[in-house]
Parts: C-alpha cells; structure tokens; sequence
C-alpha cells in the first residue's frame, strides 16, 4: 500500500526532526540558543504525514513552534540551527530566530509569533494562487489554543465564502501553555467548528504518519479539485513543555507516559519492521546519518559569525530596487530555484459568479453611507 | 489639466494601476456592488471583474491579513478600510506581519500592499467615528504613511504606494472626497517623502498634512496676508518618511513655525516633527514651535462642541500670531 | 392566550417606535439630526417581542441603529429626540448622537459604533451579574453582518463555557450596508453558529411580535436557569435605507414592496382585531396619543438648547469624586431609581468547577514561559 | 521596607486590592491555575477562587470587552495581557469602547478597569515579541497610562490604577520581573501623575521610565558622576497624565535634558515630551532637547543586534555630552 520509499522517507524525517529537536533543547541549556524555544518533539507524525501529502510547490505555515516544517520541506538543518543560533548563515540572517524561521526555497512562508495571526496570512496565498489560476495548495497549522481566536473566524468565513485553496491543520496536542484546551473551549472538539462555515473538517489520529497521510491526500484532492479549504484536526500530544522554559506541572507525569507510549516514530518503526519493508540494518544506517547531518548542523550553527551589526538597518524597508535574500545561494553558494510570480497574467477567476441580486446602478451620493 | 474630486482622483489612480498591473486588487467592505462606502471604486467591479474588486464581509482583522499573505506571494492588493476606526481592528496585522514580514525572513520576503481608507472627523459622528489615527501607523518601522490633501496628490500618492515595495498606511479625508481640485492629465506619480509648498510666504511657515490644509491652513494664510503677514504653507503630504529637507529650508527661511494637524495632541505625529525641528533646527528657531491639534477629548456629536474640538482658522491665526509674539 | 395589556402595550410600543423613527427620518432631511441615522422601521416586531419577555431589571444593549431600544424600555422620546439634535437635554447630553444612545435608568446600556464592538461587552455584563449573584439577564442585539466578526467567535466560546446569561438577537434583516449576507457568509443561517459553541440557537420570524415573544420567553427562561447563552436570530427586515444617506439600489423594489406586506405593526392589529380585543376606537386613541407623545418630543427638542462649550471637556475622564450623571433626573427634575452594584459582597460562583486536571504546583520560574 | 521582586510586589497589590474589594478580579492567559505566564498572580486563584482568578482562552479582543463590560456595571477587572504586543489585538474594546463609554453615554457609565502586562523587549524574542508600544495608548484620551520601573512603583502604582475611576493602561517590564528592590510595608499607594527623582543632580535632567530607568539610567549617571557631571534622574513612572510641574522644575534647574524610552522615535512618547519641554520651557533651555531610543527599525534575534537595537549605558553617556557639548 505505502512504497518502502515512501515509509523510509517518513521515517527519516520523523527522526531527523526529533534529533533536531533533541539538540536545539541541548543547545538552549547552554544558552546557544535563547528566547523562546518551542520543540515539536511527540508530535512529528502531523508535520511529516502532512507534507508527504503535498507537492514542493504547495505552501506551508505554521506558528511559532516552527523548527521542523521547514526541514521536512528539504530546508538545510544547519541553516535552521543558525537562525536559532541567531548566527548570519542562519535563514533570516539571524533576525528571526527559533519563532520565525522562513525558507521560501521550499514553499515555507513561516513561523509567527502572535497565536492565530498565521491564519489569515494562509488564506491571502491561497487567494493569490486562486486569483492566478494555479494548481496549489495553501497548508496553515496553527494549535489548539490559536482556534479561540477571532481571526480563525473571520478567515475561515471568506475562505469557504470564496473557496479558497487552503488547508488548516489544528495541532491539537491538549495544551496552549498550560491550560487544557476543553478548560477554555466550549466545543473541544475542534473538528467540529468547520461545520459553522460550511466546510469540511475532519479529524484524525495525529500520533500515526499514516493516518495523518492518509487524510491529508484525501483532504489534498479535495481542496486542489477547487471543493474549498477544509479543517483537519490533528490529535498529538508535545512530550516537552511548552517551550524551554515551561515545567510543564499542569499534566501529571502519567499522562505524559502514557503518551509517551504512542511516540509515533516508534510506531511507524515498527510498522517497517512487520510489514517486513526494511532490515533492523537499514534503520541503523538511517539513525547514523540522521546523526551526522545533525552533528553537522550543530557544528555549522556554531562556526557560524554572528551577523554583521550595520545590519540592523536592513530589511526592515525594501530599499528601492533592493532584490530578495536567498539564503541557501548566499550562505551555501549554491544556485537556488526561487518561487517566482508573473507579473501579467490574466484573472479569470469570478470569485462571485452572479447571483439573482442584480448589481445596483451606480449612485452618486454626497454622503458617505456609513 | 482636469478638475476631479478627491474621490475621482482616488478613483482614477486605483483604475490607472489595476489596468497597468493585474497583481493590483482591492478588496475591502462594500467596494464591489456598492461602489465602495464613499464611491471612490466606482465602476471597478464592472470593469475588473469579482476576483479584483472584491466585497468582504465585515471582518477586518481577517482581510487585512489576507491581503498581507497576497502581497507576501506576489500580489498588490489595494485594502479598503471603510475608516480608520475600524482599522484598530485589523491592527495586528498591519504592525505585526506586514511591518515585519520582510524582517523576520531576513529579507526573503516583501509585502507590497497598501492599506487606505478615510481618517478624522466624518461631520457629526461622535467620539468612535471621528479620530485622525495617523500616529499609531506612523510609529511603526517597517510602514510607509501618506495623507494627502488635494485631488492631485491623492492620485499622484496612491498611485507611488501601490508600486511601492513596503507596505503603506494611506490615509484620505472623509470629508474632502467631494472636494474639487486640479489634477495634471496622463500619468501623474507624487513621489514619497515629498512635502509640497502649497503657499509661498516669508513671516512664518504653517506645517500640516490632509484636510487641514484646505479646511484651515489655506484659509487661515488668506486672512492672515490680509493682516500683512505672510504665510508659508508646506503640505508634507507623505509623513513617514516625511521630508525632512523641506522642513529645515522652510524654518532657516521663516525662524518660526506652527503645526497644524487635526489629532490629538499626546505623542502625535505634530509632536514628532515639532520634536524634530527643536532639535534639528534649533538655532533657526526665534520662538518655540506652535501646535494647533484636536482637542485632547473625546469628539461629541453635538454641532457646537465638534467645531469647538476641532482645529480652526481661528485657532491657526492665533497660533501664528503667538509664534510672531503678536 | 395574550393578555389584552400584553398585547395593546406592544402594539402602542410598535407604533411609537415607528412614529419615532418618521420624524426622525423628516428632522434628518431638515438637517436638524446630522451624520449618521439609522432608522429601525420594519424591524419594531423584534424589539418589542424582545422587551416585553424581559423584567425592568434586565439589560439590553445594541448596535448603532439603536433609537428604539431604549423608547421601548420606557425612555424618555424627547429626551432621546434631544440626543439625536445634539442637544442639552440629550440623554448624553449631546455627546453621543444618534449612535450613541444610553439609558441607564432603564437599563439600557448604549449604542455603539464599532459593528460588532458590543458583543464582548454584553458578555461582561452577565459575567458581572452572574458574579455577583442577580438574577439578571443581559440582552445584545447585533445584525446580520456583525456576526462575521471576530469578536462574537471569541465571546461566544467564553460566554458559553462560562454559561453566562445572556441572550444574543442576531437582527437579521438580511443586509450589512448594501450587502446580502449571503454573499458574504459562508452558513448564512446565522443561527446554526451557535452550535460551534454547545451554545443554543433558535430562528425566529422577525416580523410577527407574538412568536419573537413566544421565543423570547422560552428562552429567557432557560438562561434565568443558568443554562448558559442563547443566540437568537431573528429574520427581519428594515424598509428604509442602511442610512439616511443610502439609496438603496442594491435591492429591487419588488423586494422592498413584498417585505412592506409583512409590516409587523399592520401584523399585530389585524391579529387584536380578529381576536376581539380591542375595538377600532381604542386603535384610534392609542394612534392619538402616540402622536402626542413624539409630537411632544419634537417641540422638546426643538426647544431646547445646546450644549455649554465648557462642556467638551468634561466626560473624557471620571475627575475625582465626580458622580455619574442621571439624565433625566437632570433634566426633567424627576427623582429617579437608578441602578447601582454593591460595593460589598461575597462572590460564590465557581467558574471552573474542579475538573480531573489537578492545579499545578506553583512553579517558582526565571523567565516567562510564553 | 521589605525587599521584593518586582512580580511580588505586583502580586501583593493584586493581592491587598483583591482583598479589600469584591469587585476585583483578574482575568487573562494563564493567570489562573499556572499563577500567570510570568507569575504575577501566584497563590490568587487558591485564595480567591475560579470566580475572581479566571484561566481565558486566548482571545484578547473578547476578554478585554468582557472586562469593560464588566466595569460598565459595577465591577474592577484587571485584565492580564500576556504582553502587550498582543494586545494590538484587543486595542479596540481598549479605545473604542473602554476610552470612551463615559462620553459617550454623556456621563452616565463609567469604566474603572485595568489593562495590564508586560511590555518592550524580553530577550532575544525579534520583531513580533519586544515592542514598547506605550505611545499607542498615551494618544487616546480617555486612558490613563502607568509604567513603573521599581517594585515599589510597581506596588503603588496598580494599587492607584485599581482604585482609579478611570481605563488604566498598566505597562508592566518584561525584564524586570525578577529585578528586586525595597517596598514599604503597609498600605503603599503611589498616586497616579507624580513623577519621582530617582537620583538628584544638577547638571543635566535625564528623562525615562519603565525599564530604561534600571538598565541604562542609573548605571550611567554614576558613570558620568564619576566623570564629574551631575545628572539628575527624573522617573515619570506616570505617562498620562505625566508630571509637568516636576519635569519644568528640573528643566529650570539644569537646563539639559536627555530623554531615555526603549520604544520607537516615531510619534513617540520621549518626543511628546520633548516637544513639551520645547515648547514650555524654551527659556530654560540651554540646548536642544535630545533623545535616547530604540533604533527605528524592527527588532532582531540575534543577541549583537538586539543589543545594538536597544539604548545603552554608553548612548546616554554620549546623549548628556551632547547637550553638555562636551
Ligand atoms: C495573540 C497571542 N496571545 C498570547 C500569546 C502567548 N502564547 C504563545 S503560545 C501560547 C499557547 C498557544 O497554544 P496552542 O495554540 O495550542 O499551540 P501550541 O503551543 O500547543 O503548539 C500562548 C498563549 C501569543 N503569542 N499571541
Ligand atoms: C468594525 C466596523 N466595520 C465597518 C463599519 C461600517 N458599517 C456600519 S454599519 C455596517 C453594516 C452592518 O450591518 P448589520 O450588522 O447587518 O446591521 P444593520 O445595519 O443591518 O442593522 C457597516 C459595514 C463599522 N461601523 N464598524
Ligand atoms: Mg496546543
Ligand atoms: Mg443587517
């Protein structure tokens, strides 16, 4: 059913995401790292079954708990770990750090602070793409606790409205900070909110890759045959705080060894392992090249020169005629394909196709009409 | 040169660059059928169609941000906020992603959109419709901020923040959209970060920016030649960034100055360039800076007390007349 | 089934709204009312089905098409003609227009501009109630269009999971300004968002006075209970413009003139009529008499003066031991019951009720945890 | 005098004023059972329970309404705001309806509640997460708007804020949480508008508030004291209304000024005061006003340009020789 590629990919990354994460924590107790720092450990099966769902070109973003979206997108660890470093070889040249981490190489347009502010964001690429006529995907996460925002209301009313291409995942891992997600919600089932703009939600079990995948190439299929966005609630769990500084005592310890059990690496391991798809070998080799490529992003991430200071006076405008960064062609030297935008195209989208209403003759009035 | 209002104006530079440009869309409550709140998209939506002239619901906070991921990945959207009032809603994703979006992708990524819509007082509309808000916008890096104060620049302006790369706060005045003025035929572009010497004069320089040019300042300047005293008027039309040349040349010339604006006074933009010229062109100075403003109150609606919150010509000359210790 | 009162109070209610609104719509063409003015004509059945369900002591609240609500709590019609000319003897003495309005001796709590600003409010009010223990409940009126608002997401999830007593009227005339709501809303039966919220959610016709009371009394009852908020849309239908300033273009005549035949008051009559309630006569008394009162009210207004210009600066700020205003006690010298809190009390509600999540140990922390 | 941090000292306020008054509870993101993102409310949802101490959802715009609802009808929410750089969300039912429900209602309401919570920089937290933004608020009239900088202050400022009949804009320091300082024993209320000399001197006026009082000032007036000039620092902990007669003293009494702030320049609220002293002390003044603040641009990650981003001991120092010409 699954290509051995495609479950040894899975596999990879799931582990290559943990082992980052694993070591920016480290990097954090010894100060390397500062700030806010949110690990996405316990929850990889959502981030890795939901990318392999998608194609290079489809967009994707996140919230602040970002490290790993960009690197199962193909984005270079080393360079992640800089950002976090706040190093100049790092993505955003050092300015963004662990929150906000960008590769626009590979269709990653983010990492934001402010809970919920992504979501509209999502929705406005996928109007672009929408707006251009092209065959894409927009995928937004966002948490549990993001969906008491207003904005999530607001977006996903004009995204199903308009039928925009666009995917939301909720990351529901129980927890915004320390407060249990049913404490503050009156439908907890988060799914279920989709049904208030008509549009598709679903749940799944987030602790399995293949379930997540699964849903997510449905889900895909759906959206890019132009059915509107849909609403895919993801049940994980983080195993860490909330973010380094958390002591995380509002879960008690046997709740998080429970969920501990269903480290969903172990299961997809597992999985290989009975379907008989690889030798114990195999993993091996891919648990010590994991390793390397994450030895050597720490070792980037610590060679790295601090940016330059005069830079505090960049990127905050676009000077005029100033071009785009492209971090991996600056840093690694290496010729990049850039996701380009035409600049003449012609609209053919009619966002609203007559309805029996007719349009008013045009009035002149003295007045505004507020 | 043809007479336009001020929302003709608005009107041609928005038709002018959706024409030139198919990246350029204006989405914003009521702009489509109904030909926007004050009519300044008049008959766009026939001519550019549904996905370009776009009717949103009353959702600020969430099109404002939509249009921000547009203009991330490679569209110009026009956002239309009915005012600026309701723009507090959307604030958030005005300062906190399309301010910042370039810096925190390290300069991977632009966010060429322009936010517009009326500021200030609307006639009659008491304290949650009536507020000139430039201030907050205006203290954000990352955000241009224009208000122009004439059919002319009005076009010439919007039609500079659309092709700009950053995002701009462009902010008209809901009471000159009928207002008539000149405005140059063929492309007519105002740069940004140009002010506008819209009245020679030598005694004193009034500084201001949207409506209270033509509200106050012109007539003002009128009455106070009629006095013998002559009245420099620089429009800064574009106040971040604002032109900081201009302003030293008009103080060495004239040694005195008054700011007019119609907000309010506590960390206001008027306080900023005052603050400006104090430090930058003390030595110029004969008499300290003046500044005529709203009354720091809430607006009511009562006809009486609006006027009376409001920066007038009376108020204009009495500052001039304080700077020149008359 | 309705008592005789029952139903003369409404009709007389009606009619007095209606009369209202007509002299406000002429003053405004005289440009004695200025800026904004929006007219409720059309819409009387829903506000008085409303009130009549509710006790004295309850608490209303709405938008900016707002001059009914407080007439129909029993406010004072030259009073609010006053506030509408910006006069004096306006209920705000001038300050807040036609907006604006604020009644607090009959519990009316304004008037407000921002579309949707008052729906968080609403939910304070019974959060304040509920705190203290009354027995009260509050009631926010909002149109069609504010429901795409952020802030009703938010507030509803908090007022249902903290079950507040407050009942939300979505009026729904079927426009926001000159649009559709249907053009702009993703589930335009706006009733159905409730259930996002385990929140319940009725329809209504908005047009017939006895079934928005029938409603209305239903769930009054179930909120006094404590069962938490209610959404109630109420389909209506204004027979003016927006404003005074608009044309109107966006809806046909037909339209207009097929919705004019459901005219709520002409609804009421025919129904006392066929009932045998009342005779002719008594409808001719009460037509008097209305016009009486709102002819009072026009000459009170005309009448009266401005505000003093010392006045602008007073209201911004509460100065020290300054008292709150009682208008009608002001102006026309009546010693009146104004509502006061008590300054003392003992809080009992327990808003989280212990759930099986144990409260965290304090944790003593060197850094925020956000 | 008993010494506490500053969270403590903010803690017993919540505290003593949650005692003394049933009206007043607090509400926001994880104040309740986690004791509050930065620990401000330790032990309050224990001794006062879920009622008073209330866990919300993330939902800034929502909460802060439900608070001002609140007021309207008798009650005196605190409203935490996990910082302030969320709170654009809500900045809405803050200044539309919190600012002006008692002018509106032409007297009849009043809105006594507390907006409170971290703001400026946290450490190594970029653009989204380290905005000073107190000169968004000080613009609104209606609002009243505090920042203390010592855990005294701290204490008697929101104890002030708490019994105000007023909106009240309670700007907390992110970096300060943990700083440490004597706090009288007792009832300790700090009444609202007083400024307070943190150090006398004679030389020069240095100006600040809030975090840049600890972090730059005082370490650099002993610097310069060491080097013979004598500064005096005037902490306005009260941003509106603020302390003119206390600030024109000092200006009378050195006639150089120096104003620190840690947040943007740009209609700002360092420059509302430097016009202020521009205008009403112009006599008094022997050199322009000048002014120390965060760099206009946003803030970075990295620790070398967040350090450069921020003010420091060492551009204060070279501020004062400035206006020494030195
Ligand atoms: C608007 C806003 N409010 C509050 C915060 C502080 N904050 C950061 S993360 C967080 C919890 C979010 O939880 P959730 O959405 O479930 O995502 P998770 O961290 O579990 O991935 C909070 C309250 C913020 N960053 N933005
Ligand atoms: C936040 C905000 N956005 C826009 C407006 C302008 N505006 C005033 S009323 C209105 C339409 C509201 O329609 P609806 O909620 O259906 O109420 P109705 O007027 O039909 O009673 C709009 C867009 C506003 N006042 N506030
Ligand atoms: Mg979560
Ligand atoms: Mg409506």
């Amino acid at each position: 059913m699954y290509s051995p590629d495609l479950l040894l990919t899975m596999y990879r990354k799931m582990l290559l995401a943990r082992r980052f994460e694993e070591k920016a924590g480290q990097a954090y107790g010894l100060k390397k790292i500062q700030g806010f720092c949110h690990l996405y450990i316990g929850q990889e099966a959502v981030v890795v079954g939901v990318n392999e769902a998608l194609r290079p070109t489809d967009q994707v973003m996140t919230a602040y708990r970002d490290h790993v979206h960009p690197l199962v997108r193909g984005a270079d660890a080393g360079m992640l770990m800089a950002e976090l470093y706040g190093k100049d070889t790092g993505y955003s040249k050092g300015k963004g750090g662990s929150m906000h981490l960008f590769d626009i190489e590979h269709n990653f347009y983010g990492g934001y602070g402010i809970v919920g502010g992504q979501i509209p964001l999502a929705a406005g690429m996928a109007f672009a793409s929408k707006y251009r006529g092209e065959d894409r995907v927009t995928v937004c996460s966002f948490g549990d606790a993001a969906s008491n925002q207003g904005a999530l209301h607001e977006t996903f009313n004009m995204a199903a409205k308009w039928k925009l291409p666009v995917i939301y995942i909720v990351e529901n891992n129980k927890y915004g900070m320390g407060t249990d997600v049913s404490r503050v919600t009156a439908e907890p089932e988060l799914y279920k909110r989709a049904a208030s703009y008509r549009m598709r939600g679903e749940k799944v079990d987030g602790m399995d890759v293949l379930k997540v995948y699964d849903v997510m190439k449905d889900l895909v299929d759906h959206v890019r045959k132009g059915h509107g966005p849909v609403l895919l609630e993801a049940q994980t769990y983080r195993f860490r705080g909330h973010s380094m500084s958390d002591a995380a005592t509002y879960r008690t310890k046997e709740e998080v060894e429970q969920e501990k059990g269903h480290d969903p690496i172990t299961t997809l391991r597992a999985y290989i392992t009975k379907q008989k798809i690889a030798p114990e070998a195999q993993f091996e080799l891919i648990d010590e090249d994991v390793k390397r490529e994450i030895d050597q992003a720490m070792t980037f991430a610590d060679e790295s020169p601090e940016p330059p200071l005069e830079d505090v006076w960049k990127h905050t405008w676009v000077e005029d005629g100033e071009p785009d960064e492209r971090p991996r062609q600056r840093v690694r030297g290496v010729e990049v394909t850039w996701p380009t935008f035409p600049s003449q195209f012609e609209v053919k989208w009619d966002l609203e196709p007559k309805s029996p209403v007719a349009a008013p003759a045009a009035v002149q009035q003295k007045k505004g009409a507020a | 040169m043809a007479e336009l209002a001020y929302r003709e104006a608005l009107n041609h530079a928005l038709d002018e660059e959706m024409a030139r440009d198919p990246r350029v869309f204006l989405m914003g409550e009521e702009v489509a059928r109904y030909d926007g709140a004050y009519k300044v998209s008049k008959g766009l939506l026939e001519k550019y169609g549904s996905a370009r002239v776009v009717d949103a619901p009353i959702s600020e906070l969430g099109f404002a941000g939509i249009g921000v991921g547009a203009a991330m990945t490679g569209l110009r959207p026009v956002i239309e906020m009915m005012t600026w009032n309701f723009a507090i809603l959307a604030m958030d994703q005005i300062v906190n992603n399309a301010a910042k979006v370039r810096h925190m992708s390290g300069g991977q990524l632009r966010c060429p959109i322009v936010f517009r819509g009326p500021g200030g007082a609307g006639g009659r509309l008491s304290s949650q419709h009536s507020q000139a808000l430039e201030a907050n916008y205006v203290h954000f890096p990352g955000l241009k901020v224009l208000a122009p104060g004439t059919p002319a620049d009005a076009k010439g302006l919007l039609k500079s923040a659309i092709r700009d790369e950053n995002p701009v706060i462009f902010i008209e005045a809901e009471l000159l959209y009928g207002s008539k003025g000149e405005v140059p035929e063929g492309e007519h572009v105002v740069p940004i970060g140009l002010a506008d010497v819209k009245r020679e004069g030598s005694d004193v320089t009034i500084i201001t920016w949207s409506r209270m040019l033509t509200s106050c300042v012109l007539p003002a300047a009128e009455r106070l030649a009629a006095n013998g005293i002559s009245a420099k008027v620089l429009d800064l039309r574009s106040l971040r960034p604002f032109d900081t040349e201009a302003i030293a040349a008009a103080v060495k010339q004239t040694n005195r100055v008054v700011i007019v604006e119609e907000g309010w006074s506590w960390a206001g933009f008027g306080g900023h360039i005052a603050d400006f010229i104090a430090r930058e062109c003390f030595d110029d100075l004969d008499a300290p800076v003046s500044r005529v403003h709203g009354l720091d109150v809430n607006m009511s609606y009562a006809a009486n007390l609006e006027r009376a919150i409001q920066p007038s010509v009376e108020r204009v000359i009495e500052a001039v007349n304080a700077v020149l210790y008359r």
